[in-house]
């Protein structure tokens, strides 16, 4: 089994994801220059947070036309995993792989914090691992992560079980104070209709190891690593 | 010939604009009761090669529908003047 | 030629006529339209150090750790396990009060880029910022700008701004100061230097294109503000930092790949300086034809390519062989990487334009032969007025009076959280963040080894002000002890004198004095200086700001898992004060206790006592190889309390409180001592610290070994502050949840107000 | 009456705009090989109260100088329309 971590111009979390998977969790990794075409290696690919092309005109805007991105729809097609952190997830909107844009927080400020996430949905390959309704504290560092969608694709998100995360108070409700960026419906993390292709505002990569403050983000790598090896939950 | 193209780009009406509220916050505060709405787009000026103004639109078009805009929320309108000679911009 | 005497343009140009026929003299004729404006650039203070050289070389520099000193282009620290870090602050102050979003952004951009110069991956940032009153609205304008201009340069870059300092006072409101530090690491044997070695080799600028931009930049650094500066404002460099990280990774690859013999940032006064240096360095010649130099304007001149500061540019000399290989990595990134020259043996830096030789001049003459200035040092007229303090001089406030002043000293901006400010950094990228900001100093582990590298900036311009010599090296032990009280042993310093004119012989005395004080205290506590930047002309409306010698310390943590913290960890701990809290009048000078409260700033701080300091740091490490501390966090502004108060906000649950009495400081038959001395007086030779019972006389024996003084002043508890006086009536009762309320809210509340 | 302003601001001849060229390598790398120069500036849209024409441009020169353009790196352009009933922006 085989990660693929996309490195764009401007990626910056890059080097992160590859360490928790390579170093932390100990799966074979490989950083894949965003030139590439050939993703036959691969099993899952990482598109990482951070400032593609400066993240100039929009986030994710100019990435998304970056050579990689022909193969990466095709390796959603074949049905491996794709999951997008921060700027990984703005990309993978603005690709199109996932519904729905972003905009700038509402607080118009970056923000650099810790919050809380209730897991939504366990029944995806990049959450299995979790229980449902678990709440975990997870970090977020992002200028532009106030998701919007149409009121109809918000509806069929909901109904579908594709929001995946959702910001949240320390005992589990999705309040308005503990919504960071005023995402619609407090939405931190979303999964495609075929369920192999996820992306997600909050770090999990950040919160991987003890020493870094909290492990809660690691199972959602080894959620991946599981549901690869056992085939489960993947069409 | 050589013309100058602008691409306006908007947030679409009906989608909340932060920066625009944050700033009619500002300008109220500054004294300025006057304003009702405040709205803030992109202006892209482009700069461009083309037989005529026709095809230098047509590519416009084709730029912000691909690029310069997002069709989830904004809306854009596209301008084009042939380039003055030693024009400020 | 005959013209330039006559027109004079080095005046314009910041050049003094002392210095013009200085040139012509060394140079043997007179000097052509485009060398003279190099000359002024690089003969600048900013870049020359015309009026401060002299003190600097009192510094001490060495060390057994210091793998590389001042003179390159950032200091180099042995770390052990092969590694070293690099480090170096800078000041972008002048940039910064005109246009503060690009100012702070560039600043960011340019400490990078000298961290990379030496080899390094950057891998953390500071952002040490004072301003005005938070009320003025120019303070908001220039704090919102700056702020988010280290945020979008900064965080763009995936380097983490992991720590910093915040300060508001009066002197700075038309000057505020940014100084910014970046930390790299790298391995020992990818050590480079700015040196143009190898008579052969090949000039190349890699990066961003050449513009006008910035055209004069350091002859502006060395300037008054005044409302001319406006005027100035076209100067003003806009930052991409977008550009930057490509020209980071590319800039390790060319290394890594054994191209590179020298690398060199382009900052103030671009090629101009950074062909002069290294060549100067390397004792050879450039030459450099600057039709060669990407260009992002049409017809740009000798002079306008030889003095841009275009940011985002690096100077590689590449060997001969490998020019196609640093061309082959630049492409990859989409970076330009043009060979523009060679080395030669001649001394000189020759520019040519398309063949035409356009300046020659020896690089010797150019780098290190401006004028050195000694000029007049007087004690300033205000000493005699501020010194005048005493116990007098302040009513002593009743013991109801102090929760409010408690609450209020929280809740003043010079020491409320500083979450509204680094809440916008990306302070977590890279993973190694351990201890980010608003608690102490930063702690970054090192991947692949047990330790961690802990850095701090610190610097009380109030005190500098009231006594320069004690202030500055109370700069020093504060940063020590900042340091020291996570488990770490202070390694090294790097600093930035941000002072007023030194023209003006009070703020030369100011700088002498300071520099004084900081030579004593690095020599004592053997944190050797290996780099700096000096910004001097920091005045407006000809009152200069308060004199800011600021320190950025690096530290060192044998076992990041032994690191101490700043809160309580668990209810029935021993609180105790190791080192010495004064008591008496004294203790107040310069404080904020005695600022925000009689609105005063006035006295005489004392020099730090630093034999005790060294002491304390000694006890510090010790206590925190044996593990025998549950949380120790130094004293500086707000005094005793205001420590136990932040110790409290940062606890654990259920040990978010303390009582204490400072009846075990000696306050029984003093005649100096008052309460509010106890309470809020300031001294950099205290820390408090906490622990289990059971390792009381552990802790006493290793402060009796280390002549440190020890005092027990009361314990851990639940839920809230709560003071008992030496005969043990409780004189104050604070819950917690109120000290961090004003403390979490303050800064946000008076940018507000 | 009710007035439509638009505030066009853009960053002055001679100063770098990194967005654009960024925008414009991109463009190229799409196949735009037409595209010359980009650079990207603000369209602030101000609805507001005023007398007349006169005075709503003299309110927006005022506000553009004052805050929506920064002026040691922006020069901008101020027009006004009377607001058209229902109109889409
Ligand atoms: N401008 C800033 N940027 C980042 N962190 C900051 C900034 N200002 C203050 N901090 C952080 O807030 C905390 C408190 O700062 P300060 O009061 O200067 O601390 P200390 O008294 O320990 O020197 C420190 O952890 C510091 O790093
Ligand atoms: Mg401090």
């Amino acid at each position: 089994m085989k990660f693929g971590v996309v490195v764009f111009p401007g990626s910056n979390c890059d080097s992160d994801a590859y360490h928790v998977i390579k170093d932390v969790i100990g799966v074979d990794c490989e950083y894949v220059w965003h030139e590439t075409r050939d993703l036959s290696d691969f099993q899952a690919l990482v598109l990482p947070g951070g400032f593609s092309y400066g993240d100039y005109l929009r986030c994710g805007a100019l990435a998304r036309f970056s050579p990689v991105m022909d193969s990466v729809y095709r390796f959603v097609d074949e049905g491996k995993l794709v999951i997008g952190i921060c700027n990984g997830f703005q990309i993978l909107l603005e690709a199109g792989l996932l519904p729905g844009a972003m905009l700038s927080n509402n607080v118009l400020e970056f923000r650099c914090q810790w919050v809380n996430l209730r897991v939504e949905n366990t029944k995806t390959p990049f959450t299995c691992l979790y229980e449902p309704g678990e709440v975990i504290r997870v970090p977020i560092a992002h200028h532009e992560g106030n998701y919007y969608a149409e009121p109809e694709v918000l509806e069929e998100l909901e109904r579908t079980g594709r929001v995946v995360l959702r910001y949240v108070d320390a005992s589990g409700n999705p309040t308005a104070e503990a919504n960071p960026n005023g995402a619609a419906h407090n939405i931190a993390g979303i999964i495609n209709e075929k369920g192999n292709v996820f992306g997600l505002m909050p770090h999990p990569e950040r919160c991987s190891e003890s020493i870094l403050g909290s492990r809660d983000g690691r199972r959602v790598f080894l959620s991946m690593i599981k549901s690869l090896e056992t085939g489960a939950l993947l069409s | 010939m050589k013309f100058k193209g602008t691409v306006t780009v908007w947030l679409k009406e009906g989608i909340f604009d932060p920066q625009g509220a944050a700033v009619k916050g500002s300008l109220e505060a500054m004294g300025f009761k006057e304003v009702e709405k405040v709205r803030i787009g992109k202006n892209i000026v482009i700069s461009l090669d083309a037989e005529n103004a026709l095809e230098a639109k047509d590519l416009l078009e084709q730029m912000a529908r691909k690029l310069l805009a997002n069709p989830v929320t904004e809306a854009y309108r596209v301008h084009v003047e042939e380039e003055k000679a030693g024009a400020e911009r | 030629m005959a013209e330039i005497s006559q027109t004079a343009p080095w005046r314009e140009m910041g050049l003094k006529d002392s210095e013009y026929e200085l040139i012509k003299e060394r140079l043997g004729r007179e000097p052509n339209y485009t060398e003279l404006g190099m000359f002024a650039v690089l003969w600048s203070e900013h870049c020359a150090y015309k009026h401060s050289k002299p003190l600097l070389k009192t510094l001490p520099t060495k060390g057994p750790a210091v793998l590389v000193g001042p003179g390159e282009n950032a200091g180099v620290v042995d770390i052990g396990d092969n590694l070293a870090c690099a480090f170096k602050i800078e000041s972008h102050n002048h940039p910064s009060a005109v246009e503060p979003y690009q100012g702070a952004a560039t600043g960011i951009g340019g400490i990078v880029r000298d961290i990379l110069a030496m080899g390094a991956r950057p891998v953390l940032l500071l952002d040490s910022l004072r301003f005005g009153p938070p009320e003025d609205p120019k303070t908001k304008f220039l704090f919102g700008g700056v702020v988010s201009g280290i945020a979008g340069y900064g965080n763009c870059l995936g380097i983490p701004t992991v720590g910093g300092e915040v300060f508001f006072a009066k002197p700075y409101a038309g000057n505020p100061l940014v100084n910014v530090l970046c930390g790299g690491i790298m391995k020992h044997e990818d050590l480079h230097k700015g040196g143009a070695y190898g008579v052969g080799n090949v000039v190349m600028v890699v990066g961003h294109s050449t513009g006008r931009d910035g055209i004069h930049g350091c002859t502006f650094a060395s300037d008054v503000l005044d409302d001319d500066s406006e005027s100035k404002r076209i100067n003003v460099q806009v930052g991409d930092p977008f550009m930057e990280k490509l020209l980071i990774e590319a800039c390790l690859e060319m290394m890594a790949c054994g191209a590179v013999v020298g690398i060199q940032d382009m900052g103030a006064a671009g090629l101009t300086s950074s062909c002069a240096e290294t060549a100067a360095r390397a004792g050879t010649g450039l030459v450099i034809d600057i039709g060669k130099v990407p260009m992002r304007e049409e017809g740009m001149n000798a002079y306008e390519v030889m003095l841009s500061e275009s940011q985002e540019r690096m100077l590689l000399i590449v060997s001969a062989d490998k020019v196609d290989e640093v061309k082959r990595i630049g492409a990859k990134w989409g970076l330009h990487a043009a060979e523009i020259g060679r080395v030669t043996d001649s001394g000189n830096l020759e520019v040519l334009h398309n063949g035409v030789l356009e300046a020659s001049i020896p690089v010797s003459l150019l780098a290190m032969g401006a004028p050195e200035y000694t000029p007049e040092a007087r004690e300033p007229e205000y000493l005699r007025k501020t010194r005048e303090f005493s116990g007098e001089s302040v009513r002593a406030p009743e013991f109801s009076e102090m929760k409010g002043i408690l609450l209020k000293l929280l809740a003043s901006p010079n020491i409320a959280s500083k979450e509204p400010v680094f809440r916008q950094y990306d302070y977590m990228v890279r993973t190694d963040t351990v201890e980010g900001p608003g608690r102490g100093a930063a702690v970054l582990r090192i991947k692949g080894t047990k330790k961690g590298l802990v850095f701090t900036t610190d610097c009380n311009g109030r005190l500098v002000y009231l006594n320069p010599k004690a202030g500055a090296a109370w700069a020093v032990t504060e940063a020590a002890l900042n340091v020291a009280v996570t488990g770490a042993k202070p390694l090294a310093i790097t600093n930035c004198l941000n002072f007023g004119s030194p023209e003006n012989p009070e703020v030369y005395w100011q700088l002498k004095e300071a520099v004084q004080g900081m030579a004593e205290a690095c020599k004592a506590l053997e944190t050797p200086v290996t780099g700096g930047n000096v910004s001097l002309y920091n005045e407006s409306d000809g009152e200069a700001i308060y004199p800011t010698p600021i320190v950025g310390m690096l530290g060192l943590c044998e076992d990041i898992e032994k690191r101490i913290t700043p809160g309580f960890k668990n209810a029935g701990d021993l609180v105790a004060v190791l080192g010495k809290v004064w008591g008496d009048a004294r203790s107040l000078s310069g404080s904020e206790y005695l600022e925000v409260a009689h609105g005063m700033v006035a006295g005489d701080p004392r020099e730090p006592a630093l034999d005790l300091a060294r002491g304390i740091i000694e006890v510090l490490t010790e206590c925190a190889r044996e593990g025998v501390l549950s949380s120790a966090q130094d004293l500086s502004e707000g005094g005793l309390l205001v420590a136990l108060a932040e110790s409290c906000i940062h606890g654990e649950e259920g040990a978010r409180g303390c009582a204490m009495s400072p009846k075990a400081l000696g306050c029984g038959g003093r005649e100096d001592i008052r309460a509010d001395a106890m309470l809020f007086g300031e001294t950099n030779t205290a820390v408090v610290v906490s622990f289990a019972a059971s390792n009381e006389e552990q802790v006493a024996h290793i402060c009796r070994q280390n002549n440190v003084p020890f005092a027990v002043i009361g314990r851990v508890q639940e839920s809230a502050l709560a003071v008992d006086t030496c005969g043990g009536l409780r004189v104050l009762e604070v819950p917690t949840d109120e000290i961090a309320h004003a403390y979490s809210h303050g800064l946000e509340d008076s940018l507000r107000g």
